[in-house]
């Protein structure tokens, strides 16, 4: 055939298609904008690394043809951390779910958004643990089904972007997998960014979410993203907290400048020590 | 009576787990036999196919896995071309209608075919399939009375789900017994 | 003490091994379970999620395996009986606390449904892997209790079990199963209430002015006090006196260590259950627990049917090991067989009892059972 | 002046054996390009079929979407 | 002597004063605020509980004369946790130090307030791992000296009432040991609040942090606090974070209503259950 | 290859055990050390953040223990030499990434600086109580290198032989020191650069078209790529193929774990590191390891005046266990004795190997050395 | 009427061998009323000493200060 | 040389654990002489009690705690009544004349008096106690040669307090050749 091959395919690891994710599962549309933000990027692959923790999303790094670690459940953060600083050529990026992130994951998280490390944290925000079966995570909505919540959840979930500007990342935004002109276009810039960005992916789990709570299969579930859906750049990070109905905020909240964790470091050393600082070597 | 080993296969999603549930607690609660009945899970859990194994006798089962296979029930092609190499001769082959293809034939299996989509269509609920399924197999197995597997059903099917679900094991049951009529003696 | 008739689902069941083990731990009264899932044990608490709101228990999904196995000892010292319930890398993760509990006197239960490891590993699939870890895998010195069903109706029966032993010794009781008793169904029948002994919780009956929380009765066992009666005891994980206040001094580091292994080392043939069949006079003894111990016995019976003398032995509870058994045991036949779905793990310590009696483990990487037929071998070779 | 000028036009290419018919492609494709088709894949999915090839502008938004990483557009 | 004792005492495991503290070091005084706030909230002791972690502050449990458990480092959330859900009828108080709660111990933080654990966090922030030996924390102010950043931190660290708010607690207040009774007042009103209460408290220590740091000893540290402090109530958390010098912003930040963990679960299943629901009893 | 002069200290120095370790370290071109501060453990990273700034290395204080034992595997991946620090309670936490180092085959270093446990404790004062947790306390399968020095001058020694060792068979490798070595002070002489060998890193050759990561070579260690390289490698803690792909087979689990475990288990002779004195020809061999074979020797030079033939068998490689050694000794005497400062460890290694030698153990709950007098007590019941 | 009222005198207890001597109560004791005194405790510090009693008003700030409770006031 | 035992306890803060480093470096760096230092904190870091036991001795050292003290430095009156029970007969012992009161007595002891406090007020600064005591201590127990003592103060003290300290050093060396001096002869 002399067609075109697709985009996205240069991105992995062919044969390991197809992937293990459910029909409509929204883990590979989020893949796909990924793939088109490195290559609007214009970042190497070579120089790209993806570090996932346990979890269907935390497939995404076996997936990807380039370095891939796939890590302990809720540790992505900090290998990538010893990465990025053993390695700082590298663009690294944590590609995880949000029980890996924010259940057992939350204090690396935090730690390394005060910290500024330089790196970009994508989170597949399917409001439920995929892959064990559909647990509660921190960011079920109030009232939702799942295994651990078989009545509903009564707990107040995360508002993850107010979280991670509140720890200073310098990048937060919002998507759906909905938006994927938006989300493809949010990665680039948290791609871009330096410092510790983060980009949040509101995605459909049909198995174990949707159906679950009666919003069908993965395609109702995107629709529903499109109707509940209200873009505002740069609202309060305080405001965009999920319910199980109700608006969904998405948009850029967050972008601004401070010196990452390595040029800090650089810069204070080299301050403090002058010629006795040796920079490490890559 | 001694060991019988029986797997029941398909896709993931087609409930043959919860058909294996229904003959063990049948054959368990019932019927007042031995069931143990393991699930296998393909390398991932989804979307990937499903199967689960059940050893019923009267005897204590210690050896909890099927190796040789006295009865098989398939529900999808693939399903099919995995399992049923591990028949025993003059095993109890059940395969549906319209999803699989018996090829390679098994020769000398008994071999039956339930309709099990057309009668769940007739029921309007493809998804009864699995039970039509488990009547079927109830009425061809002949390992358990009516009763007891019909017990079995009631206690693991969702309440609401009650009398459609009996009504599409009784059609499985019927189409079995009808089936069984008309197979050719065994020797 | 009977069990309180609210938690307990007598009948016949059909169940697997993790409800079962969650219905077991509901008629020993357990009333507060902190978990975090992981597979293949998830399906413990999720059934927890469901059953407790009825039985008026409190389960907390937490936000890692370090909340989780802490939570329970904070509901414990708040009057509840409670669990947690992970797998390898959760229990990993939990080893802190072991060590915690242990410390403190903490009666609690921990479940750990092995699957294959190292690391991540084989999620969905057996193992029995963690045995030598659920003895070593916190630092410090202590002694364990571990028990290991080879049926759902042992799940049920050994968690019970295992509650009223962690009151008695006032220890962390591990219950270690594996994925395939984990997820295996069979019936499970449950006793009513009144059949269901309860090991009740050793309340001090000393006055709040006079009690020592870690004042030690005759066995070895101090009472306990729940916070909110007005006994305002402090306890710590530091090194403590009767007291309960930090002790730092060699003195007390080597009454209190010493202490909390003995409870368990002098009560070892107390705690000792084992399933003997055709042990005695057998040239070879199969040692096994688990799943295990139920794909060995094809194997056993084959090598009976032509003539070998075999027999198996099945440690109900694996820690503390059944050392003076298996010495006995030694000097009168010529070989142990230790079939085990790991690399060599209590094998070694048969070896250590073993003697002069020649010990063959049978090692399995995991990820399913033995064949019977290498356990066979392995036997014929044994008597060779 | 009124005669439009000619639409950029598209491919899509379709890889049937990947797709879980999840129908993403066909709703979310501006121009209705596609639907799902009555045949089944190997695994017994319905995937998507052209059904107005000339309205597709290879805008690859069904690339975007599908999960599966079975079908893509692009623009000749 | 007819003379009154001293009203910290009947709060103090006596036997074992003399404490371990240095000199100077600010815990002692949080403990007399402390002391006099469960005085004038009227709850009663023996329905009191004090929970801490590991460090110089974590020993605080061990010199209160209630139910009081020193746990594992980090940890004392969760055991407090287990324990207030398992006592709802105690009043679980959780005193421990900046690295105990917000190092180690931060991700429990973050899910207690999410989740409105009815139960008093407080804070002594000394700006370092006292009990270790000086080590950096994630509190301490940029440039600080540390044992672990011997030419000094180049890290940002956490604001901690911004993290606490952000994640969901019901109130929230900082003060100093400068500030005895603002103090005792924040610590009765967090006492009485239900829910998720935190009150950060600044408080010298005198031998890793003060006098590597050149601010002297405990009450030249407490002097600076004087010179230093800015009551804002009602200050937006964003604008709180600390600095070696400039202003240390105290005052109540944040006191809202959302049902408790526990009050939200009775309700939830009450709703959902009706008489089936069977309410832990104590 | 020579070790890069700009990490290596040159000299004489007073130094305590850990000081030395982490010059140790820095001689051994560690340059990436993630650590989280714990008594008694504490003085190696504060040294290293004072040091690192000044030969290029990076230092980071982590958020805890999980997150340093795995940031150190992130930083080898992305090429540097990296170690983690801790003692007990922060031990307990690195278990998952123990055996996550393991399954993934990084080469980095643990140091363990005992204090007494269980729980927190005796956290100033010295233990070797977490012997068996350092082979046994992550979930699932596995072997491990564990060092045991007895000076600062081992401190060093053996810190910079942990990462020849880790960079050889691509594992883990724990440096399992005590308080007291680590608090003590003494004489540490650093070799020049050109008398340091490195164990350099096994880069593959393959182009990265060709490169299986994880298809071992003929010594069962495959070849390493490096982040950034073009290689596009992927690795996971799953059980995974030699294209480093998650492979959830039996077979693969077999061959993984077989391997992984037979690195170290084939190379067990090449691994053992004893010092022995006085054991050819001995009644009593006093098998001993760290600060504790120092205690001994007052015992065994008491012993040998009055005419008993003792022998000191010093490990400085615990795990894996001299076992071949032990058994050969095993045969030509009447007793092991074992004196450790916990409540009987390795002790019990020595009694699987002891065949029908006696095993006297001489166990202390920690908190200070023992009295060598109770050491030769025990060596003279041993021989009676 | 010019006359003031009689001042609430107060009471300040010092449990000298308490001490460590950092000098908080003197220093934040709103009528100054203590002085760090040149003798030693047995461990070494110098404790407080008031040195201008009349002027306490028992409110016990010294109290609430002291890291190490060994001062306290009340009213009479 | 057989070995000899040391103890050099006082007040945390004090610096008695840098003083016992000194000498053990002295020994082991700059004497030829095997020297092995261990701390002993009290239970708790903080506040309390603190000394430095130290071994030196031509030969290798084994067990590394002191036991039977040979030699004896104290700055506190604590680390006095704590530690002087174990001083040998004809042991050295050292005590600070301002800080420590020797009752009871050690009979038999070699027993000298450092005015440190005294010493160091001339010099200005009270912190330089406890290199005096360290002069004291080189000269009155004829251990190692000056410069060996002197090269390990250099070594230990932070850069901008060479000075000062030297000359504390200084100060207590000479203070204790004349101590030695005025000694009555001990057999
Ligand atoms: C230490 C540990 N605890 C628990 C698990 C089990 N586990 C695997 S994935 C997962 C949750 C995944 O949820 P999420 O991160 O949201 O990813 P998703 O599957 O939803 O994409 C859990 C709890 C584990 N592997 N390791
Ligand atoms: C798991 C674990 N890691 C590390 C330690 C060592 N540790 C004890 S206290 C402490 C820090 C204390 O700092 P902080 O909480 O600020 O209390 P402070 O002493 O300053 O009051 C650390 C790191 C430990 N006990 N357990
Ligand atoms: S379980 Fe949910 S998240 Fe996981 S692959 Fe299926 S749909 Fe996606
Ligand atoms: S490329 Fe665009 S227009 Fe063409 S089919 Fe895909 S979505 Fe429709
Ligand atoms: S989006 Fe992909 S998987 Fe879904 S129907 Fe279209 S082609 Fe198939
Ligand atoms: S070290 Fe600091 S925090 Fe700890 S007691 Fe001393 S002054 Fe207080
Ligand atoms: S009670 Fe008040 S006035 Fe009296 S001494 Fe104390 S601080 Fe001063
Ligand atoms: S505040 Fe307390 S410790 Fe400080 S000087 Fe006053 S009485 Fe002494
Ligand atoms: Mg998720
Ligand atoms: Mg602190």
């Amino acid at each position: 055939m002399s067609e075109r091959a697709n985009p996205v395919e240069r991105y992995l690891r062919s044969d390991r298609i197809p992937h293990i994710w459910c029909p409509g599962c929204g883990i590979g549309t989020t893949v796909n904008c990924f793939t088109r933000a490195i290559d609007e990027s214009g970042i190497p692959m070579d120089r790209l690394a993806v570090v996932s923790g346990i979890g269907c999303t935390g497939r995404v790094a076996g997936y990807m043809h380039v370095d891939s670690f796939h890590t302990t459940h809720g540790r992505a953060i900090p290998f990538a951390t010893g990465l990025k600083l053993a390695a700082p050529g590298m663009k690294v990026v944590v590609y995880s779910g949000d029980g890996d992130l924010f259940a057992i994951g939350g204090n690396h998280f935090i730690h390394a958004a005060r910290r500024n490390l330089d790196m970009t944290v994508v989170c597949v925000n399917n409001l439920t643990y995929g892959m064990t079966g559909g647990q509660l995570t921190p960011t079920t909505p109030e009232e939702a089904i799942a295994s651990t919540s078989p009545y509903g959840n009564f707990e107040q979930p995360f508002n993850l972007p107010y979280l991670a500007e509140s720890c200073g990342a310098v990048y937060v935004a919002r998507w759906t997998t909905y938006h994927v002109t938006h989300l493809k276009k949010a990665m680039r810039e948290a791609l871009l960014k330096k410092g510790f960005s983060f980009v949040e992916v509101i995605s459909p789990c049909p198995t174990l979410y949707g159906r679950r709570n009666r919003i069908g299969d993965g395609l109702d579930e995107v629709k529903t993203y499109k109707q509940r859906s209200v873009i505002r750049n740069g609202a309060p990070t305080s405001e965009v907290s999920l319910g199980m109905t109700g608006p969904i905020v998405v948009g850029k909240f967050v972008d601004r400048e401070r010196p990452t964790y390595q040029d800090a470091m650089d810069q204070f050393y080299a301050r403090k020590l002058g010629d006795r600082y040796a920079r490490a070597s890559q | 009576m001694a060991q019988t080993q029986i797997r029941i296969g398909g896709f993931g999603g087609q409930g043959v787990i919860l058909s294996g549930i229904i003959i063990g607690r049948a054959a368990a609660i019932h019927a007042g036999l031995n069931a143990t009945l393991v699930q296998s899970f393909g390398p991932e859990a989804r979307g990937s196919s499903s199967s689960a194994e059940l050893i019923v006798s009267s005897e204590p089962i210690w050896y909890p896995y099927v190796k040789h296979l006295d009865m098989l029930v398939v529900l999808s092609q693939d399903a099919y071309n995995k399992f049923s190499p591990a028949l025993r001769p003059r095993g109890l082959l059940v395969t549906e209608a319209d999803l699989v293809k018996p090829e390679p034939p098994i020769p000398g299996a008994r071999h039956f075919v339930v309709p099990a989509t057309r009668l769940a269509e007739e029921l309007g609920r493809k998804i009864v399939l699995n039970i039509i399924s488990v009547g079927f197999f109830g009425a061809v197995s002949q390992l358990m009375p009516l009763e007891a597997i019909e017990r079995a059903v009631k206690e693991s099917v969702p309440p609401g789900t009650l009398d459609l679900n009996l009504k599409a094991f009784r059609k499985g049951w019927e189409a079995g017994e009808q089936a069984l009529k008309q197979a050719p003696a065994m020797a | 003490m009977h069990a309180d008739p609210a938690g307990v689902l007598t009948g016949a069941h059909f169940l697997d091994g993790d409800h079962a083990a969650c219905e077991g731990a509901l008629a020993a009264e357990c009333r507060f379970v902190a978990g975090y899932p992981i597979t293949p044990s998830t399906e413990v608490v999720e059934r927890i999620a469901q059953r407790f709101p009825l039985v008026g228990g409190v389960f907390i999904q937490m936000e890692d395996e370090l909340a989780s196995s802490i939570a329970i000892a904070g509901a414990v010292w708040g009057g509840k009986r409670a669990m947690t319930v992970t797998s390898g890398p959760g229990f990993s993760l939990m080893m802190e606390h072991v060590g915690f509990a242990v410390m403190t006197e903490t009666p609690c239960v921990f479940i750990n449904v092995q699957r294959g490891g190292p690391s991540t590993g084989l999620p969905t699939l057996p193992a029995q892997a963690d045995m030598m870890q659920a003895r070593w895998g916190s630092h410090g010195d202590y002694e364990i209790i571990a028990l290991s069903p080879n049926s759902p109706q042992e799940c049920f029966d050994l968690t019970f079990k295992a509650f009223n032993l962690a009151e008695q010794y006032r220890v962390p009781v591990l219950v270690m199963m594996d994925e395939c008793v984990g997820h295996m169904m069979e019936r499970v029948v449950i006793p009513r209430a009144e059949e269901l002994e309860i090991y009740p919780r050793r309340w001090t009956k000393a006055a709040p002015g006079e009690y020592l929380p870690f004042a030690p009765g005759e066995d070895l066992v101090p009472a306990m006090a729940r916070a909110g009666q007005g006994y305002r005891f402090h306890m710590t994980g530091l090194t403590h006196n009767e007291r309960g206040y930090p002790d730092m001094s060699v003195a007390a580091q080597a009454r209190l260590v010493a202490r909390l292994t003995d409870k368990i080392r002098k009560n070892a043939d107390a705690l000792q259950d084992v399933v003997e069949d055709g042990v005695d006079g057998a040239d070879v003894v199969v040692v096994c627990y688990g799943i295990t111990s139920r794909v060995a016995l094809p194997a056993i019976e084959a090598c009976r049917a032509s003539g070998l003398k075999v027999g198996w032995l099945r440690l109900r509870t694996v820690w503390p090991f059944p050392e003076r058994l298996i010495r006995d045991l030694a000097s009168g036949l010529r070989a142990f067989v230790v079939p085990e779905l790991n690399m060599g793990q209590i094998v070694r310590e048969v070896e250590r009892c073993a003697g002069a009696a020649r010990v063959v483990g049978v090692p399995h990487a995991g990820g399913t059972v033995h064949d019977p037929a290498v356990i066979e071998r392995a036997i014929r070779e044994a008597v060779r | 002046m009124a005669q439009p000028t000619r639409r950029v036009r598209g491919v899509v290419v379709i890889h049937a054996e990947r797709c879980k018919g999840c129908g993403l492609c066909v709703e979310f494709c501006p121009t209705d390009v596609l639907a799902l088709s009555p045949a089944f894949t190997s695994k017994g999915y319905h995937p998507p079929e052209v059904v107005r090839g000339e309205a597709c502008s290879g805008c690859d938004l069904c690339g975007m979407y599908c999960p599966d990483f079975a079908i893509y557009g692009y623009r000749l």
